[in-house]
């Protein structure tokens, strides 16, 4: 193994993130971490990725040094395949022509729900939060893979509001609530990479990642933790996948 | 409360056939095309985040103090905090509300929601684009597979979830959504309104088609030889037009495709402005840009030769491959 | 009064049919005699008339002696203002964006009802006509024109299938079977001239063509006609009516 | 015997998991192409009465004597015929089946279906529209308003008349179409298939999303870089593409837009045949044009110089202005 290299949170973000997607897939892709990661899995091992964005985006090809600020700008649609409209776009979720969606969350529950809404009570809120853009669409149509960051305020027992749905209650009740496919996949942190259990869909450690222990992520989540039998360690980041990163964001648009 | 007061098909078809749908011109003023917009209105706004804005038209509409307008748009930024800010708008529908993710939350959409009592009605963004796609067509809903479950379907008794007479499957039908008017800005138009959008369409042309009304505001009004040598070129056809306004540069300081990226330094002078104090600073920055200028150009002005340059600079770069 | 022209039957009835409309309408029509008297009407008196075509052509400006040998054909576009799909430029009907719709008929009844789908028993057809097309769409959505040849075995008291329905079975039917707009305006056949009547829904003629009497009319209806109590005569077609036809369609494609 | 047979949400769901999406090269000849449509197979046919019609595909699968086939299309018209009279379908659901308006009714389809048994499924042109966007759009169902009242409603029990829970007003719900597979026409794609289509659409948009597989044929096959330059001018993307095959003049006799027009003179001589015999003269015209040739090029020099000279003359000439 060779010597870690220095690199910020969200940099390791980004790079984990990035390793959860294979080539030939196609990945509807949120701003931010999400964009960046599918961004860097495209140019380090992945050239046949085909990622989508919300406004209306197929295929695209983003420029190093040239993120867009949103996912309705039109650098994202620099080198693309297709542009759509936005419901369309979305419509090629339900239609089942998206292999996995990946976004970022502010706050995410035991059974990988996220909330983007509201914090406190939804009715008289301490914080109104942006909303779900097309989160809960992604959410309810395809498999996720959720990168964010771990703090015990947003790793929760119960979100005050599912705005985008994981499995719900855990068990069926996400294919009861008329959402048979889909669910979550992957939830990438700064400490630990997660998978959610077949049966009960309790979120659970796949693996720490390097230097962290399995107190150090219990202590940062605000319920308790599934650790899977045969628990992994992972792979640092490469010193070629961060200097891909950084070429791909050198103003640290995404990754400061 | 419920937003989705459906008008019966007869009501729609009745607005639709009262308007002049014959091929004429209508090329007016910003001021004039405000008058399609009265106080209590359902406005539908095109474009997305910092995209073809419909900027000129609110910034008008701010200026003659405009009230109560219910406004609807697929993803709300900066646009939202100056219709909740100037007081033009107590309801936004939308999907995402915030000042654009580089800046994090909105203090301004925050400060009218959770103290002034305004109402951010959320749906799920393909529900937005499926209720105007239902307006559009002239049916009452349309069948949706998400929401379901979440507590946004659960916060939105307007939707109906149902079990399908052919599957039995669980289906969300979302209510038609037909603005009053729909203020739509485009690359380019001819003087009877058919318009061509490159790049990203948004929701653009389902708003068009389910609205009563449509102002359009255009960088550029071509003529319509040039709109009937390339008909598949043609996204919003001239009879579901009222209005048509030239106004260069009329997304700024957001991005018109191909044409100019957003402003971000005068964004960033924004939103540190009226995050720090939403009803100072934003009364400060709407005195400055919206109220002292004489005209739209006095507004360009004013966000400044240098940033023109650059946005379009980088706005047309999209064409250099 | 001019003395009268020499023309075919096609020929008075595109030119009839063409005095239907009027500037600035949006009028929806059917290959044939319809879009010949569309095209008629936008260069004789109606420049700003808006011809709608079922291929997904809006505001269609068909070229003299270019007709199109369908609604379908890229003749059909020829200095449009914009194209459409097909199911989308049918989806302004229903929306109301369309004043008029404009087609022919292969048989008709005493409501309006036009059959183009079979002769005979629908289970077990003398004939299999071609079908609907965009027929039943516009009769639902729009008022409709139908410019027709006036014979006994085409003017029936039931039409053996409703294709497209006028007032179904008269009165408030049409209203009562979901179809609240549109409904059957005019038929316009070499004979006469035919409205229907406000409340039963019986088809009644409005004017007689110059040197048709009533009984000529009767006589070759299958049905028990009403006459409008100021019955009217229609102007024979003019020399200017007759020379534009004629130019925009010099090979008769359409007036044989 | 209804033909909506409406796959379970999963079961659509699945099939598409199965495809292979990457992007990845996939030019084919004819030959291979065919090797998509399998006996007995939904198969839905893009482009509309003479326009855009995948000809040389529908000829390939007459070579191969596919059979069973149930065929859907916007407008049926010389296809049809062939479909049926070659015996590789018995079932076509479409709006309007004939050969062609100038020549009146199809004696070809007159025989297979009032002597012979096949079935010709009767739609509005609207409802055959929205059945493939409810299957594009993954919804088992789409309201409409026309129909209603009609026996073209009443012979269509796979539809489902309703009152509507947000207005009590009647509608219509059409079952979505999902094709196994479908044949599609276009100007010109990239060898992963991405399309662009010039001038009318028709169905195939729809279509495309809606099918399980697509075969593209097109005129011409360009750089994913030239795509790639204009991606809002790409109509079907590349990952609901499973075939594509390069095929100059692939629509004719019919035509293809901006290309060529119908070769008129053909179909004329075909109809005249055909019409004075449906049996024998539909055999003598398949012998001839369909089996004999050795290759599409062989087809089209039996169509004749002089006719697709002039054909092409004719329909590049919509650009003359």
């Amino acid at each position: 193994m060779t010597e870690p290299v220095r690199h910020t949170a969200s940099e390791i973000l980004a790079i984990l993130a990035s390793r959860q997607l294979t080539d030939g897939q196609v990945v509807f892709a949120g701003i931010g971490t999400p964009l960046l990661a599918a961004t860097l899995a495209q140019r380090l091992r992945a050239p046949g990725l085909t990622i989508l964005f919300e406004g209306g985006v197929v295929g695209a090809f983003v420029e190093p040094g040239k993120l867009p600020p949103s996912t309705n700008d039109q650098r994202c649609t620099k080198r693309a395949n297709m542009v759509l409209g936005s419901a369309d776009v979305l419509l090629l979720l339900q239609r089942g022509y998206v292999d996995v969606g990946f976004m970022g969350g502010a706050q995410i529950d035991q059974f990988g729900n996220l909330n983007s809404s509201y914090i406190g009570d939804p009715a008289a809120p301490k914080t109104r939060l942006p909303g779900t853009g097309g989160g809960n669409d992604i959410s309810s149509l395809t498999n996720m893979i959720v990168a964010m960051k771990h703090e015990k305020r947003r790793f929760v027992e119960k979100v005050d509001f599912i705005t985008s749905p994981g499995f719900l209650r855990g068990g069926t009740s996400r294919a009861e609530s008329g959402l048979p496919s889909g669910g979550m996949f992957r939830v990438i942190t700064e400490l630990a990479v997660f998978g959610f259990d077949g049966e009960s869909r309790r979120m659970k450690v796949l693996a720490l990642n390097p230097g962290v222990s399995r107190e150090e992520v219990q202590d940062n989540t605000g319920f308790k933790l599934v650790f899977d039998e045969k628990i992994a360690v992972t792979e640092p980041p490469t010193e070629h996948e961060l200097t891909t990163l950084r070429m791909l964001d050198p103003e640290r648009l995404f990754t400061a | 409360m419920l937003d989705a007061q459906l008008e019966p098909y007869s009501r729609l078809r009745e607005n639709l056939a009262k308007r002049d749908r014959s091929l004429r011109e209508k090329v007016m003023s910003l001021e004039e095309a405000a008058s399609f917009v009265q106080n209590g209105m359902k406005v539908g706004i095109g474009g997305s985040t910092m995209s073809r804005t419909p900027m000129a038209m609110i910034w008008e509409l701010v200026r003659q103090r405009r009230e109560h307008l219910s406004c609807s748009r697929c993803i709300t930024s900066t646009d939202g905090d100056i219709l909740f800010g100037s007081g033009i708008s107590d309801h936004i529908i939308t999907s995402w509300f915030a000042q654009g993710i580089l800046w994090g939350l909105s203090k301004v959409m925050r400060h009218h929601i959770e103290t002034q009592g305004k109402r951010y009605d959320e749906w799920s963004h393909m529900a937005v684009g499926m209720r105007f796609r239902a307006g559009g067509m002239g049916v009452p809903f349309l069948p949706i597979r998400s929401m379901l479950g979440s507590d946004v379907m659960a916060q939105r008794p307007e939707a109906k979830a149902i079990d399908c007479p052919f599957t039995g499957e669980k289906l969300l039908l979302v209510p038609a959504l037909n603005p009053d008017v729909a203020l739509i800005h485009v690359q380019r138009c001819d003087a009877y309104g058919n318009a061509q959008i490159d790049g990203l369409q948004f929701m653009d042309i389902d708003l068009a088609m389910a609205a009563n009304s449509v102002i359009l505001t255009t960088e550029r009004i071509v003529s319509n030889d040039q709109i009937r040598r390339a008909p598949d070129q043609t996204k919003i056809p001239f009879f579901c037009v009222d209005a048509v306004v030239e106004v260069p540069y009329g997304s700024a300081p957001h991005e018109c495709y191909g044409l100019y990226e957003p402003m971000m330094k005068h964004m960033s002078a924004y939103v540190a402005q009226v995050n720090s104090d939403p009803i100072e600073g934003m009364q400060a920055y709407l005195d400055k840009y919206f109220h002292a200028p004489k005209s739209w150009n006095e507004y360009l002005a004013l966000i400044g030769m240098e940033e023109l340059l650059d946005a379009s600079q980088k706005g047309r770069s999209i064409y250099n491959d």
